[in-house]
């Protein structure tokens, strides 16, 4: 199975120096040493509505090396690419804080060094993945560990890669896993992580772990047949990719439930359409079909929740509710009127507060409600 | 129970002027130890400055300052000037409210009468010892006396007076005092001494310190000072009191000769056109000037200036219009209230028009303003490049312009940056003398406040190295109080002390970018050439080509970008000399 | 080139008080349209006054503003006061400076006889009018008159001077004016009338404003203010000028007997005492009296204070010292300097201990406070009530103290809270008139922000509803100008105004405490019972036990403590009231 | 074996029954509604040089109902242990913020809630195990989902609890995880994981995941028979309690490494002696034998890191050194001699720094270097 992951190695070393080739090649000919970016703010962030996701335009920003403004940037690109290049060659796996520091050395007779904030090689190496076409867990790099937990029925196989050679092939079956579930390791690419097998019916990923942990200890996934996700909060791009997998390879629809508040909302939309910065990873990790299954303002009076669980709405929460719904995506009659009540009643209300009623009212009566009714929000 | 009026009014008495300052001593600028000092020092000082220009001598001024005791003070002012005729020297130092510039409109730096005097006054309060006086007009005789004041009377006690054979001219006045206190803050005799050379580089000063250390401010410019001319005052600025007073004292014909004869910028033709309007008036007597007739005569300046200076009322009259705009109809409103003082009774539309017309063509010269004897541009310059020895130098001085109407006034303004300069000083001047009290409450501290200095390159400009000079040269000063430390907010003054302070703003920001322009340039080549060395060297890495070579080729490509630009630095570094 | 001396000096010339003044009319307070206003009516309602009290006559003053035109008023004052004599009346509207309370030490709201001839100035230099003047001293002859002043003589003109038989007693004043403006913000004459209503709750004031509309401020207290008696000058404050001054005009045979006649506090004892030290001064006839005495007997009277008011100053001369600790040096070396003064030259050690042990048994009296005349402690809290109906009112009345050695001052301070006050004001006022303008500059209005008044209760005291009245008495306010808007920063005053502050706010905290500990109290008992069901409820469900039973015994314990509660309660509220 | 969990269950709904008669007997013997509560505040936290940990004293502070100062948190207290005597009688396992929503209803007869902040609820149960005797965690009761990870020669029994009887027992074998490791579950008191079978020979913690996740892909604990365990930054109860088991259960040696930082110097403090909020449960939860492997600014200069590794202290590091100066646990030499010698030079150091040198640097030369020179510090 190794020969996986050596081929995309292969594909990417190769394509690192053909490159960097091409603008040794155009500076000679052309006098001007530049590469091409395709640019990834938000003016060439498109709402690409047939496909249902957030992509990144046709818009490319010429960054030259003679233009002072553009020097330092144009350096850092080069020097990452480099660093890219030997992580792959000696296969190892790291951090983007590691490739951090592995870049930040002081350029040779100055006081000035290549980076100084992480996010200028992050920024780097977001250019690379878009002008390479690779992404970045290609190049071996990954943020954090993961954050992502799964139970259910799912079998796995984890290929676990060693610089030294050592592979390992771990079986894990989401049936049989402990309280913690299957750790998503951070990444979670084909030549990684294979799915061997799903039996469950649908994907239910959920905003919060400990909420999670309540549907596991009550085995929702067992009698649902369904496979129950979380990556606490903001998910990872692991988590994102995983849910993309097991809806494009497994056929299986998916379900989201989060706080109703407006964060949790966006949370939702990341899942579905993708985030703003990392439009260009769209279509890797979008998931457009995914539905929303709760929680709303409307449930709070649907369930007929006590008072005490409502929060007042804080200026920041007003703030990107007025953000939502600008977006074209959330542009739904459904979600416009959750909206509006939202706003007009003026309260969120998390997903613990289900306790209110009784310990396990999420997991044995809420959700089991929501889907056997099918009210979901697109 | 009640007291009879006849009881309450027994005591019942009158004052002298001089009884009432000495009462009042603050209001002189005779309060707290240091300034009192320094309140004298300055009387002393403007009298002997004014005296020089006023005989077109270049002034030398010798100070000192001994300590006899605890708060207790020697202090010697002298002078090369024209010196004071003994008859008169009695009362400029003996009696209060008078002298030679209190009735005239003429730029003087002391304008009340009361500085000398009030020196006395301080000391006699003080110590119960006159002050000694030492002058002579160069004619071969010097005089010497004492002189005090007698409070109740306001005159002049003098002892102890002689004279004696000597070839020596000017005015030298020994003042001993008490209650006052000697340092070199920001209010000192030596700050106060300071300034005054920078704002008059024609004078040397020399300054002799209670620890015997000699300050030597010296002359910059050899040229003395040109006296201001007196103004007569201008139509547009005279109330109707103005020319009642003037109608008592005047010796013309008829009203309208006086008026020629005493104001500023009245022709013989602006005289006729008035006839048209106000016949009767300008026919009179002045004696038989009545306040009515002041009234509509000052009505006449004021429409003849509302019309010169508003193109919409002039156009209303011209045409007589009668369909008006809202716009016009609230400059109409405006001219009737003119006619209606001016023929004493509520108007019709038509005789707004009739009494308009001929003063349309009317011409009132402005007020003349070569009566103001500002520092002078150049002078600025070389004062602050002397003094201050800075990197920069930027200087401004604005036309005259009026206030009131009829006061003229001019601001000068003065930046110097960098250099020896350390940190931020506002030196306020009027009539070039220094103000050094009452910052806060003066329209010139409100002034430089007001502008956003960072909009001309200075993003913490009270906290940068620069010296601002203001001078606000005027016939009549408008100061907030009778200390004289603090120009009022005249609005004419304040906004033109800003738009003075924004012309020179501009100057200072055209020296900063260019400077910075070309710094920035010579940066940029650089920036490149050191980061072309190692982007060589990991694009060798990813090709797997030759890093000298890949550097070589780079190289080029740097040195054809920028070959135009040592052309452009030298250029640009040509122009910012 | 240089212009001689005579020709400079030729134009020299004298000049009235009265020109000085027409100059700088702003130094009175005429400046702006709506300040002149009402610094007009403050002068003449300040004349009303102070001539009422002096005859011990509840005042009546009546106030009518009339529009004429633009910026032109005409103002009536009149009172029913005791009236003017004709002959005085021209002097006291028509020359600056002459006035019955200039000269003497006594607490009036005007103090320098300027105030009335100023009203004549301005209305004469902006209409070209006389003032008319109406008075009678209730002998059964009313005078009428027309009054100007000649400004260059700074004498009276008196114009259709008329008498007719009459019973009426009072003054009143008509003033014509032009350049001023009405209206009812907070530098108004309306504001000004009713603040001063507010200080003087003894008088009645009727303002009928330019509308036609009539405002009423109604005294609420019926016994007239009692005139503040003429005080001496304290030793502690006299200068070395004062006393050869008083030597000048004394009768006294000797200066020991002018001492004790003229100053203050000088017994018979005090002169003896001082005999041992100074004897030949004191023997010597006053008109022989030299600065230099002059200058001994204030360093005498100086080391006197000094001995009486610092204890290790008089322990070190009562044990004749020899060793001393750093803190007697310190001490000792100021002894010595008076003694140096006393002596006339520099005393050993053994004399200074001889000069100043006669010193020690010393006795001077403090200045006479009977002399002011504060508005009094129950009348600042009945015209608080009256004026403002407050929730809750607190007044502080110190006693009197002296600034600067001699002069004394009393500072009273009101403070209303709640009720129908709906914002934040300060009112300061001299001698019970309001001080309107000027207030960032005036040392009332420091030492209010000085104050922390959160430790008083009030955690954003300038947005509460609150009004706080200063009252400064003193014989001679520290006025920061001639224009009496702005109390100076002598820091005895501001020391005393912080205290008084500082005092009143302690009786604000001990009633807003009080009036939150009872609802505090209220409060408790109510979350107990309002907790005790569930708390019932929970141990029930925790134990398995009943539960009735468990509230049951819940309710028992919380009524058996609280049970004495409601006595308290009714305690507490009994004192609040 | 779930007897063994029904157990503590009956225990704890005992103890909650006693606890609350007690309070009434007495109640009715001295006219005095209220609970003794250990004191838990600073003030009441002693060193205990000889244990070597943070552990709480032996002030009691008296808590009545009849005052009204104590009168809220009273009633908290009680039905919070109402609340938890429910879920331990349901067997349901939940979170803090779920507990916190079950008790914030509305106080019958009033407008106020029982609790308002999720705090006021946590500090009633903190009040109840330290009353009661038991860790919230034998209440059925986790603050989030696990936050640790664990790989290395370790067998494990998680004993999954299911409110409806449907237990499972999962087996993990630490030696064959995939790349996120052994997901430690929020509890793991005996009567849910049991440590069947350890091999390694010590313990190394790491403070951050994605360095650990380096230590993981270069099978360190192969390469040294080691475990390795991470937890993310500031670490779980459960993360603690685990290392705590490890030492105490196994005689395991235990390592911790952190960033060159006041911040990771005080994270190895909580693991090593417990935290001062939470030093009631310090023989629970620390581990003081532990010691410090690094990183240490001294090994900056040892291992030669280039000059762009260094991270200026800001205030609050500054602040924060100073604190750790006067704990009593620091007043070691060796590492008085680490403080000074970072307050003088001025910087701190993360463990990704060590990429500067070359990617595996951290997992192949520096960790092992210093395990075999013994270079760590007490």
């Amino acid at each position: 199975m190794m020969e996986d992951i050596r081929k995309v190695d292969e594909q990417i070393i190769k394509k690192l120096s053909e490159w960097a080739k091409e603008i040794l090649q155009k500076a000679e000919k052309e006098g001007e040493l530049y590469l091409e970016v395709p640019v990834r703010s938000l003016s060439n962030v498109i709402w690409d509505e047939e496909k249902g996701i957030l992509r990144m335009g046709q818009r490319v920003a010429r960054r030259s090396f003679l233009n002072v403004a553009h020097a330092k940037r144009f350096l850092q690109t080069i020097v990452v690419a480099a660093a890219i290049k030997s992580l792959v060659e000696e296969g190892v796996t790291t951090s983007l804080r590691d490739v951090f520091y592995r870049v930040k050395f002081t350029i040779p007779g100055t006081k000035e060094n290549v980076v100084d904030e992480q996010k200028e090689s992050d920024k780097a190496i977001e250019d690379l993945e878009t002008m390479l076409g690779f992404v970045r867990e290609e190049f071996h790099v990954f943020s954090k560990g993961g954050k992502g937990h799964v139970a259910g029925p799912i079998e796995i196989e984890e290929h676990v890669y060693s610089p030294d050679g050592k592979h390992r092939i771990v079986e894990v079956d989401g049936t049989n896993v402990g309280m913690g579930g299957w750790a998503v390791p951070p990444i979670v690419e084909p030549e990684r992580v294979k799915i061997k097998k799903v039996e469950a019916e649908f994907v239910l990923v959920i905003e919060k772990s400990a909420v999670w942990t309540r549907f596991h200890e009550d085995r929702f996934w067992d009698d649902h047949n369904a496979l129950i996700i979380t990556a606490e909060g903001m998910p990872d791009r692991a988590t994102r990719r995983l849910v993309h997998r097991l809806h494009y390879e497994f056929n299986l629809p998916v379900y989201i439930l989060t706080d109703a508040d407006p964060w949790g909302w966006y949370i939702y939309s990341v899942y579905k359409q993708g985030s703003i910065n990392l439009s260009y990873l769209s279509p890797q990790l979008a998931t457009p079909p995914s539905k929303f299954l709760g929680m709303t303002i409307s449930d709070y009076f649907d369930f007929s929740f006590p008072k005490t669980v409502q929060i007042k709405l804080n200026e920041k929460d007003v703030k990107r509710l007025r953000e939502l719904r600008r977006y074209p995506w959330f542009k739904k009659k459904e979600w416009h009127q959750e909206f509006d009540l939202m706003e007009k009643k003026g309260f969120k209300m998390e997903l613990e507060a289900a306790s209110s009623k009784h310990w396990r009212f999420i997991s044995k009566e809420y959700v089991p409600a929501k889907l056997e009714a099918g009210k979901v929000l697109p | 129970m009640a007291e009879e009026a006849v009881d309450i009014f027994k005591e019942f008495k009158e004052h002298s002027v001089a009884e009432f300052f000495k009462k009042n001593r603050h209001m002189l600028g005779y309060s707290g130890k240091v300034r009192s000092l320094t309140t004298a020092v300055h009387e002393l000082v403007t009298n002997s400055l004014d005296a020089c220009e006023e005989a077109g001598i270049l002034p030398d001024i010798y100070v000192k300052l001994e300590k006899l005791g605890d708060e207790h003070y020697r202090l010697t002012v002298r002078d090369n000037g024209p010196g004071i005729p003994p008859h008169i020297a009695p009362k400029v130092f003996g009696k209060l409210l008078a002298g030679t510039k209190f009735h005239r409109m003429i730029q003087t730096r002391g304008q009340q009468g009361i500085g000398a005097a009030g020196v006395t006054m301080f000391v006699q309060i003080t110590t119960g010892k006159p002050i000694h006086l030492k002058t002579s007009t160069g004619d071969g005789t010097v005089w010497e006396m004492d002189i005090m004041i007698d409070v109740m009377k306001n005159e002049p006690i003098v002892k102890n007076k002689t004279h004696y054979p000597g070839n020596w001219r000017g005015t030298e006045v020994i003042a001993e005092m008490k209650g006052v206190e000697y340092n070199k803050g920001k209010y000192s005799v030596y700050e106060y001494l300071r300034r005054t050379a920078i704002a008059n580089p024609h004078v040397n000063i020399v300054f002799e310190d209670p620890e015997g250390k000699i300050h030597t401010f010296e002359r910059s410019v050899f040229e003395p000072v040109k006296i201001g001319e007196e103004a007569k005052p201008h139509p547009f600025g005279i109330t109707p009191d103005d020319l009642v007073t003037l109608s008592r004292m005047s010796r013309a014909k008829t009203v309208g000769r006086m008026l020629t004869n005493s104001l500023h910028g009245m022709g013989g033709k602006a005289v006729i056109g008035m006839m048209q309007v106000l016949p009767h008036v300008l026919k009179k007597e002045p004696s038989k000037l009545t306040w009515n007739d002041a009234e509509r005569i000052v009505a006449t300046f004021q429409a003849i200036r509302y019309l010169s200076e508003n193109k919409v009322a002039k156009k209303i009259v011209e045409e007589k219009k009668e369909d008006l705009t809202e716009e016009e109809r609230l400059h109409f409103n405006n001219l009737k209230k003119y006619a209606k003082t001016i023929l004493g009774e509520e108007p019709t539309v038509e005789k707004v028009y009739k009494v308009m017309t001929p003063l349309l063509s009317i011409r009132i010269r402005g007020p003349r303003t070569d009566v103001l004897v500002p520092i002078g541009e150049e002078r600025i310059r070389k004062s602050l490049r002397a003094n201050l020895q800075p990197q920069f130098v930027a200087v401004v001085e604005r036309k005259p312009k009026v206030y009131s109407g009829g006061i003229p006034f001019q601001v000068e303004v003065g930046v110097a940056v960098g250099g020896k300069i350390k940190s931020f000083e506002l030196m306020r001047f009027a009539n070039r003398v220094p103000l050094l009290f009452d910052a806060g409450g003066c329209a010139i501290t409100e002034a430089v406040r007001s502008i956003d200095w960072k909009r001309y390159g200075f993003p913490d400009f009270f906290s940068s190295p620069v010296v601002v000079l203001i001078n606000l040269s005027s016939t009549h000063v408008p100061y907030t109080t009778a200390g004289k430390q603090a120009i009022a907010d005249v609005p004419e003054v304040f906004n033109e002390i800003r738009a003075a302070l924004m012309e020179v703003g501009r100057k200072l920001k055209e020296y900063t970018s260019k400077v910075s322009a070309v710094q920035e340039l010579l940066q940029k080549k650089k920036v490149l050439e050191h980061y072309l060395p190692l982007i060589a060297k990991s694009l060798a890495e990813l090709t797997g080509e030759d890093e000298k070579t890949v550097e070589n080729l780079l190289k080029k490509m740097v040195e054809e970008r920028y070959k135009k630009i040592n052309e452009l630095l030298a250029k640009i570094e040509g122009e910012s000399a």
